[in-house]
């Protein structure tokens, strides 16, 4: 049994036009940068894509919307990037904006096996529409089905040949939920470690989830709003 | 005088006390952090993932990995702890963060909040916004009175889509502090100089003053 | 703003006859010994617990079952106890079986807020009597209801004074989940630590969860089925 | 001649293969663990809270804060993991365990299972059974063939209260080897030395014999 792959494109292999693949990170924080760059190589177009956001001009999600591979985003917030609000308004992309919370969950559900869950988060917004709404404590809540993808594709810190992943910081956000979220997962680890080498009692998202793990390379980790403490204050 | 942004927030950060896990949004309410009252302790959470976020980091120390729910760079402070979105939205869905700080496009009397969209405007999301609102056990809106066209934000009835109903406790502009009871605002304070007439004929929901209004005072 | 207590009872002040408490263990695996020594002391009866198991005669809710200060268990696997079964036999004790996945994930989601949510465990069972059924993807589901308590007792391995806690090996089992669901939730710890000694990353439950923490003493840890490999084996 | 526990538990062993995801269960279930082929690896999952599950630990090493879903003693295998039953039971239910191994009171031509109350008996709960059974891809059920008043356990249908419905894949007792497809048992193997006569006198249920059925050889 191996999980290991040498390349993000070997390890990609399967992903095809159509298929749904969840992305993790938050704006660029925490985002397979191997992986998209594989996904512009391969080529594969019509995806659907599940990520909090779609990255910027010219990196992360961006670099897949400016090759046109995208024709749907499953997002809580998009557009700090102009390729998408073009594509938006001409009707190439397809957007379908969810609460970030209900997002998260609904990822989070899809890993757990439960297939749908009620939150108060929406009730009397224009996401209700359409949606079964019921009564508990006396507050309104909206059933919400969970979030299910051919390909999760996520980034740890660390990982070991068994799939057992270790993130730092706040690049853990949509990822962990994801991981578990998959019919297929996939991590790239800017360390791929020996088995044993990892705490079992950190271990952030345990290795029965991850199908396939690659270690990556010349992490750029771009900074989105770099801001500063200045010496003064 | 009409309050700045700042005095905004500085309003505001009278509301926290010790030991309270705070949330706050991006513009106005980020800056409520810097005006933590002298000798109590507060907690605040970033829905990305994190429990007791510091302050910018010294150019030297910044890392890619370490962000806010504002795509900024930050610091962690002793004691605080990284979790996934899952978890953040839980925490915050279950009611354990105190207080939730944002800002709005419109308030209406009975506590809507719309702050997400504009028909006709490219629409980038609501983020955390409709599950903050929906879930947070108290919500104080930090806004200006007016929007840039001159009208009030302070309605009957929000025209804009929705982000949450009923959900608003609290509203601090540039002009008064109000908080949302019964269907009506409230009006608690004045700033500076600023009268009652003024308050009143820039907004446009019920407004009730009851008795005498302070003005407020740093 | 001051989360630590000096001792067990101290922790434990409010929990009053008829209380509903969860109380963290698998089995005598990660319990929290000291404050159910101090629930003894106290002497509060009626109270409704909330345990996977029910402790064994003479140790863990076992404890609390000799002195009859447990109305009701809420469980899925009890009875490793002779007092247990006495109590339930002549109707002193009530007790609620739920299965134990649909237990662990009903805490959980008190502890994040969801209401209900629909499982296929039971389905088809006396489990299943009264309860809402819905076909999801073609397979039977039940609604279950979140399950909150008026206090979470949890023992973790280390604390700090935010109340962040880390746990050891099995004894997570229900502890993390209870400590996110309690109105109040009181955690006892084998090592109080201050703040920035813990590693953020590596935080089981985060402080916001915990209410009240104290350091306990003299754990006895006791093993209920003790077995080892034998040296030919 | 019947097979006893152990050869019950290593022909079961004989399903599983390399990579699997495997939860035992209590009794002969867990003497699988004792066979697993050469050459393959599989990971035990302990619904505890622990993949990765190890054998029991020789006297020096015996911690308290370790043990498994039967409340054993055990280890933990060099990329193993540790999670509380949330998680645990998610990955239960998601799927995620590949190949479930489980005692029974009764199972039925159907693949319903009986095995967690005697109406009468003192009842202990069903652990995490009703989960595990409602949930896993592939169920394969380990007991003796008739209960020990010489009853047959293999049922057209429970008499028991039910633990799951329609779930079981495959029942492996001391006569047979058994698959459960549309509604009977398909009998693939017997025991060395047992007839296809005995076991159909044994069994209650509906059983398909296809033709040759070879005996168990190890």
């Amino acid at each position: 049994m191996n999980k290991v792959y040498s390349n993000a494109m070997d390890a990609l292999a399967g992903i095809a036009n159509g298929s749904t693949i969840m992305l993790g990170g938050f704006g660029l924080c925490g985002i397979p940068e191997n992986s998209i760059a594989a996904l512009v190589k391969m080529g594969v177009n019509d995806l659907t894509c599940i990520s909090n956001n779609a990255g910027v001009d010219d990196f992360g999600l961006g670099l897949l919307l400016k090759t046109r591979q995208i024709r749907k985003m499953i997002s809580s917030y998009v557009g700090e990037n102009e390729e998408f609000e073009r594509q938006l308004l001409s009707g190439e992309l397809e957007v379908d904006l969810v609460p970030q919370g209900t997002l998260a969950t609904r990822i989070q559900m899809a890993g757990m096996g439960i297939p749908a869950f009620y939150t108060p988060a929406g009730y009397g917004t224009e996401i209700a529409e359409g949606k079964e709404v019921r009564d508990f404590n006396g507050k309104p809540h909206l059933m919400e089905y969970a979030l299910h993808a051919n390909f999760a594709i996520v980034k740890a810190w660390k990982g070991d040949s068994m799939g057992n992943l270790v993130f730092r910081k706040t690049t853990r956000n949509f990822s962990t939920s994801m991981a578990r979220a998959g019919d297929i997962t996939i991590a790239e680890v800017e360390e791929l470690v020996q088995p044993g080498m990892l705490d079992p009692d950190q271990v952030h998202v345990p290795g029965i989830y991850v199908h396939r793990i690659f270690q990556g390379q010349q992490y750029e980790k771009r900074i989105e709003r770099k801001t500063i403490k200045l010496a003064s204050s | 005088m009409a309050l700045d942004k700042f005095g905004i927030a500085r309003r505001i950060a009278r509301e926290l006390k010790d030991g309270m896990y705070v949330n706050l949004g991006i513009g106005i309410p980020t800056l409520v952090a810097n005006y933590i009252p002298a000798g109590i302790s507060i907690f605040l959470q970033s829905e990305n993932g994190m429990l007791g976020m510091g302050p910018y980091p010294p150019e030297e120390e910044i890392d890619p990995d370490l962000i806010n729910a504002g795509k900024e760079t930050v610091t962690i402070l002793p004691g605080g702890a990284f979790f996934d979105s899952a978890e953040s939205f839980g925490m915050i869905r279950a009611g354990k963060v105190d207080l939730t700080v944002l800002g709005a496009m419109e308030v209406s009397e009975n506590g809507d909040i719309a702050n997400w969209k504009i028909p006709g405007k490219m629409v980038k999301g609501m983020g955390g916004a409709m599950d903050l609102v929906a879930s947070a056990r108290n919500i104080i809106v930090a806004m200006m009175h007016s929007n840039p066209k001159g009208e009030s934000k302070l309605l009957d009835k929000c025209s804009l889509p929705l982000t949450g109903v009923g959900c608003v406790k609290k509203v601090v502009t540039e002009l008064a502090v109000m908080d949302i009871e019964d269907g009506q605002f409230i009006l608690r304070e004045r700033a500076p100089g600023v009268t009652v007439e003024d308050i009143r004929s820039k907004t446009s929901g019920r407004l009730l003053v009851p008795g005498e209004v302070p003005e407020i005072v740093f």
